[in-house]
């Protein structure tokens, strides 16, 4: 198996700090590859790298083999890389299947003739991409929202949400920030379920989460950051017995 | 809900077009068709303004710019060179784009009022312009321009037609022409924003972040709405000046892209109707408070200040959402 | 859902249509003098005037019978100095109210904006403002009362010859007034064989000029220096000029020709000159000057009823008024074409603007002599000749 | 040569001073509550005007001054309190609207009461111009220029050494914070708008005897100081003189040296520079979005 997404020396420096120093991995495609870390060790700050959304101070990402340096976010996304956010990136002032639907941005490219006017084209596609959009929620589990406003929605029903939009630009690498934050156990078991459902299908999954029965549940493999750094990296077993991991959690 | 929303969708349009055509009923003189004849044009602006200003949710203090330069194209073009109006527009509406595309790839990467500062100073720019090139403009005094025609038919506020055997007078053929300007306008307006695009164009509005991520050039579609609204400039910029028959720089001022983003807020941004409604009571107020003589500033003043006080929304929105509770308590109380 | 949106439409509808019902107050009797002026705005200092003067004399008229025994009504609208919305006002004068005859235009381009109209709805329109495109070349029903710019530029260029200068600098507003003023003088200049050497602006709202003056003073071969322009900015350039201790003889156009101007500028418009109406000097009149009594009387009456100090440009709404009730007596109906050919046909008015004779080829009816040239001296105006 | 590039600073650095305090002005609200007051040229204008129409009724100096200063601090506090406090929910640009509506209204209402002519005031000391190199500077320009450094230098030190300035600071860094430790920041805005409208109301009270004043004048003054504002960066105080200085600098330069016609287009076009290489203006604050 190649690499889908791989980390080399990655540095980032806001004014003289770093927030990510010397990072160096690789995800495999079709794992479950998780971040974790105590608050901030950097994994927002690595996913935002990885994403396109900052500029490495220092260092090189590849997605399948491509230098990512000089592709903005949304050209990463036609790459097949989407994200969720910690802080939720939700559009307010669209409906909930809206939101799912621009995930679907990629897939839905028509001429601005065609929408002035509406041509029949455009609503087959319309009409196919809010199908999909409906399933996609059924899927995540917030299919009985179809057409409310997202602001009206709950914390929980938005973070599914989220996910339901990554989802729809049918990503072969979705990277999930936190998504267990602020849900409660029901909600989080459905999300473990989510996520292996949604690795089973192939998607390459990369997590941060300080949900560590949530983590070692479902990761192939795990990177621990502390302070920017890399301190342990592999299986959820190798994870569970390194000395500086325990030392660093346990021992502060 | 699918079809319920293709339904609301063409049914504003269809109400927009019922009180279009019984309208006629309620105005007296030609005064009034001229005054409505205006409210539908500049309506029709601000649709387009609200766009990038409700939708995309960029904020453009020189949209006045862009309606002037239309405006100007089509007098200079039409009055001194003599091209046909349809040509003029056209081309006008073309140049503007273009013009729009140049300065707002730029500008756009600024964010709120770094953005509002560039469009206002782009505005002032193109209004010095204006104001400045005497040979070409006229300049601050202004100039005429020719009656609107085509293919040598013209259609004057003035004259007397004959519409499939009925008789109309010029400014209820105006009146007729700018219904079905701002009906096209607003048809499209709908039509981009319940499309691929418009998400789009929201999601700018909703979270950048989040539109790039899922694969949208958000500086591309910011530029696309701001190319799109000033081409709705442009184009009514053009009818104004041929329905106005003579224009001066004031159609390009500060004031006037004041006035329009005080329509779409006060209306209610992001909301196509709403800038409507917002076009027609800034359009309105002026000539009901002139009345009032002295009082007539600081009852415009009070009024701006009080309404977005208490409908920081906007009118429409406001107004959709006190309605629908009444009726809901309503039908709650009966059950 | 869609009740209410219906039942929103229509109340929308009912409102709107209530607003416009309320702007059509229909009256038969009455003669209906209609009047769109810049009552407010950059130019409030021309409209403010003109306004008083005709709500005064129009009231006057009333209280001494009216025209041709019917009373006259004014109806008046503030455009803010904004040529669309004087030219929504003309057409609701025209079109809603059914005037017999609108004075007003305060501004060139609130009158020119209205002008396609006017010629359209055929309805006699006298303007009150001062460029030279208004009546040149000549447009069926319009007139006006002032001079034109162009006659300004001659009677100030005259005047620099008769003292010997051929090369000075100009600097105007870049408003409609200032503007025109400049294009006219530039025009002028070079008729009479004469050299503007610098030709610099400033805009209506600048508060220093003392860089544009710089520049006219490090100019060589300036002899003198003229600023066509209104509002306050004449007065800014004046003190400026002092202040920057130019010397040259310095001229001013009829623009601010008031005794607030003098008040603005204070000692530093010692010894400028201007082009005026004699309204400013109605004392240093001889005896014999036909326009002495109708100057003394307007000053006297608008002073006594406002309490503030009359200005040439009230002047204008005055002749214009006057002049559309002469026109209607000479008519003897307000039947447009017949008003129209009375106005053209208007001869030996004496006004306090100057002695209007119209004709055909001239809806003016001034020549530049009724521009008397004063100078300010010991800071109140002097008849010079 | 040398004269008259001083005659052009001179002018530049005068009017420049001016929009300098009004960018402050605006730095001031912006930096509390995040508004852009357009209503700020309106504060400017009830400095002047007021001081005008006192010392005409035959009140000294002095005390017209004091008054007309006080008399903008009130409206500057009922703005806050009317206007800005009950739109809690509102949008940018709705504030924006809002404050616009404020500026109507206030110049309607000075339209009412004092009319609509333009007044002169006197210069404060001699009206004999002073020379410098050949160049002429007003004895007015040296009050503009005294009275907006001591006003500056007043500031910073309200920011840094009272308790209430750095309440306000407090506030506009975090309002949460400010109110989870105790600062009550209803309070804190008005006074912001209120310190606000001191500096607009001193700036026309100083600059009134060198461009006259009237009811209407605080609309282009008003916007020249947004603009300096956005030059500096909104927010920096720092910012908002250089930016008012050199907004004032480049205008006298341009009538002087490029075009007088052009002028206010070069002014402009200048801010579009600025903003193409520095979105935040010169001194604006950098901020990372937080995703």
């Amino acid at each position: 198996m190649t690499a889908l997404v791989e980390v080399k020396g990655l540095d980032k420096a806001f004014g003289g700090v770093h927030a990510v120093e010397g990072v160096s991995f690789s995800v495999e495609a079709g794992q479950v590859y998780s971040v974790i870390g105590p608050n901030g060790a950097g994994k927002t700050t690595l996913f935002n790298l990885i994403t396109g959304l900052y500029t490495p101070t220092k260092g090189e990402i590849l997605l399948n083999g491509e230098s990512t340096a000089k592709l903005e976010p949304n050209e990463l996304a036609e790459r097949g890389m989407c994200r969720t956010f910690q802080q939720m990136q939700i559009c307010m002032n669209m409906t909930a299947i809206e939101n799912v639907m621009l995930g679907r941005h990629l897939q839905l490219r028509s001429s601005l003739f065609t929408t002035l006017f509406r041509l029949p084209s455009l609503r087959r596609n319309e009409a196919a991409a809010r199908k999909r959009a409906a399933e996609l929620m059924e899927y995540v589990g917030c299919g009985e929202y179809l057409d409310t406003d997202a602001s009206a929605m709950s914390y929980g029903a938005l973070k599914r949400l989220e996910i339901a939009r990554a989802l729809a630009a049918e990503p072969r690498v979705i990277l999930l920030d936190e998504p267990a934050a602020g849900l409660n156990a029901v909600e989080t078991a459905a999300l473990e379920d989510l996520i292996r459902k949604i690795a089973d299908q192939g998607t390459t999954v990369m997590l941060v989460e300080h949900d560590m029965k949530l983590v070692m549940g479902i990761s192939d493999r795990l990177l621990v950051l502390n302070y920017g750094r890399v301190l342990a990296e592999g299986s959820p077993e190798e994870i569970r017995q390194n000395p500086d991991v325990i030392a660093a959690y346990l021992g502060g | 809900m699918l079809n319920n929303l293709m339904q609301s969708r063409l049914r504003g349009l269809v109400i927009l077009a019922l009180i279009l055509l019984i309208l006629p009923v309620f105005l007296g003189n030609p005064f009034h068709y001229e005054l409505v004849t205006q409210m539908a044009i500049i309506a029709a602006t601000v649709v387009g303004l609200n766009l990038l200003v409700g939708f995309a949710g960029q904020i453009s203090l020189g949209h006045a710019g862009f309606f002037g330069l239309g405006a100007y194209f089509t007098g200079i073009a039409t009055g001194t060179y003599g091209w046909p109006s349809v040509p003029a527009l056209v081309v006008g509406a073309i140049v503007v784009g273009f013009i729009a595309w140049i300065v707002g790839r730029p500008i756009l990467r600024l964010k709120g009022h770094y953005l509002s500062m560039a469009t206002l100073a782009v505005g002032f720019i193109i209004a010095i312009i204006l104001n400045n090139e005497r040979a070409l403009t006229g300049g601050p005094d202004g100039m005429p321009v020719p009656a609107f025609e085509v293919f040598g038919w013209e259609l004057s506020a003035f004259g007397s037609y004959s519409l499939f055997g009925i008789d109309i007078e010029g400014f209820q053929a105006w009146y007729i022409f700018a219904s079905v300007v701002l009906l096209v306008a607003v048809w499209f307006a709908l039509n981009l924003i319940e499309s691929p695009i418009g998400r789009a164009l929201r999601s700018v509005h909703g979270s950048e972040v989040a539109a790039s991520v899922v694969g949208v050039n958000t500086a591309k579609y910011k530029s696309l709405v701001f190319v799109i609204s000033a081409v709705y400039a442009s184009l009514m910029g053009s009818l104004y000046a041929h329905f106005q028959g003579f224009i001066t720089p004031a159609v390009a001022s500060f004031e006037f892209s004041i006035l329009f983003i005080t329509m779409v807020v006060l209306g209610g941004m992001g909301s196509t109707f709403g800038v409507i409604l917002g076009a027609v009571v800034l359009k309105l107020l002026p000539q009901v408070l002139a009345d009032f003589q002295e009082l007539e500033h600081v009852m415009f003043g009070l009024i701006l200040m009080l309404t977005m006080i208490f409908m920081p929304k906007g009118l429409l929105p406001t107004l959709t959402i006190f309605f629908s509770k009444r009726m809901r308590r309503k039908a709650g109380g009966e059950a | 859902m869609f009740k209410t949106v219906i039942r929103r439409a229509g109340k929308c509808a009912v409102v709107a249509a209530a607003g416009l019902m309320m702007m059509s107050a229909q009256a038969a009797e009455p003669i209906k003098i209609g009047s769109f002026l810049s009552v407010t705005g950059p130019a409030s200092f021309l409209g403010d005037p003109e306004l008083k003067t005709l709500e005064m004399y129009v009231e006057k008229i009333n209280e001494e019978g009216g025209v041709l025994g019917r009373q006259l009504e004014l109806i008046h609208y503030d455009d803010v100095g904004n040529a669309s919305s004087a030219r929504n006002f003309a057409s609701r004068l025209i079109r809603s109210d059914r005037v017999d005859i609108i004075v007003g235009g305060s501004t060139t381009g609130a009158t020119m904006a209205a002008v396609p109209l006017i010629q359209q709805a055929k309805v006699p329109l006298i303007s009150l403002a001062g460029a030279v495109v208004i009546t040149t070349p000549v447009k069926e029903w319009v007139f006006k009362t002032p001079q034109t710019d162009r006659m300004a530029a001659e009677r100030i260029l005259t005047d620099m010859k008769e003292r010997g200068i051929t090369r000075f600098g100009l600097i105007s507003g870049t408003g409609g007034f200032g503007s025109s003023g400049r294009t006219q003088t530039l025009e002028v200049a070079e008729q009479m064989g004469m050299e503007v050497v610098a030709d610099v602006t400033y805009s209506g709202s600048d508060t220093d000029m003392t860089a544009q003056l710089t520049n006219i003073r490090n100019t060589s071969g300036v002899e003198a220096v003229l600023n066509f322009g209104f509002g306050q900015g004449p007065a800014i350039v004046t003190r400026n000029y002092a202040q920057l201790g130019m010397e040259l003889p310095f001229y001013q156009s009829h623009g601010v020709a008031s005794d607030s101007f003098l008040e603005l500028a204070g000692a530093s418009a010692e010894g400028l000159r201007l082009p005026a109406s004699p309204l400013l000097v109605p004392d240093s009149l001889p005896e014999d000057d036909p326009q002495k009594e109708v100057v003394q009387n307007y000053k006297a009456e608008y002073e006594a009823r406002w309490d503030s100090k009359v200005s040439t440009f009230g002047a204008y709404a005055y002749d214009g008024l006057m002049l559309a009730v002469r026109a209607i007596e000479e008519a003897g109906s307000t039947d447009p074409e017949a008003v129209r050919e009375a106005l053209e046909n208007i001869d030996g008015y004496v006004g306090v603007t100057g002695v209007f004779n119209m004709s055909p080829e001239d809806h003016n009816g001034l020549d530049p002599d009724s521009f008397r040239i004063l100078e300010v001296q010991d800071g109140e105006w002097k008849l010079i000749k | 040569m040398l004269a008259e590039f001083l005659q052009y600073l001179f002018t530049g650095i005068t009017i420049g001073a001016t929009y300098a305090l009004i960018a402050l002005g605006f730095t001031l609200i912006y930096n509390a509550s995040h508004v852009i007051n357009f209503a700020q040229g309106e504060f400017l204008m009830i400095g002047g005007m007021a001081t005008v129409s006192l010392t005409a009724m035959g009140v000294p100096m002095i005390i017209a001054v004091v008054l007309a200063v006080v008399l903008a601090g009130i409206l500057g506090i009922a703005l806050q309190r009317f206007a800005i406090a009950p739109a809690k929910q509102a949008d940018v640009v709705t504030l924006i609207i809002i404050t616009i509506g404020a500026s109507i209204f206030i110049r309607g209402i000075a339209q009412l009461v004092w009319g609509k002519e333009y007044h002169v005031m006197q210069n404060f000391s001699t009206d004999q111009p002073i020379e410098v190199f050949g160049a002429v500077l007003n004895s007015q320009s040296l009050w503009v220029l005294g009275v907006g450094a001591i006003l500056v230098v007043a500031l910073v030190l309200f920011f840094t050494k009272t308790l209430i300035g750095k309440a306000i600071l407090a506030t506009s860094m975090n309002k949460e914070a400010a109110r989870l430790v105790g600062i009550r920041t209803q309070m804190v805005l008005m006074l912001a708008f209120m310190v606000s409208a001191l500096l607009g109301s001193v700036a026309g009270i100083v600059v009134a005897p060198i461009t006259f004043t009237s009811y209407d004048i605080g609309i282009i003054l008003g916007l020249k100081g947004f603009v300096a504002a956005a030059i500096g960066g909104l927010g920096s105080g720092v910012g908002a003189v250089v930016g008012g200085l050199s907004l004032g600098i480049v205008e006298a330069m341009a009538a002087g040296y490029i075009s007088s016609d052009y002028k206010d287009a070069v002014a402009f076009s200048m801010i579009l520079l600025v903003l193409f290489f520095m979105p935040r203006g010169l001194f604006g604050a950098k901020v990372v979005e937080r995703v």
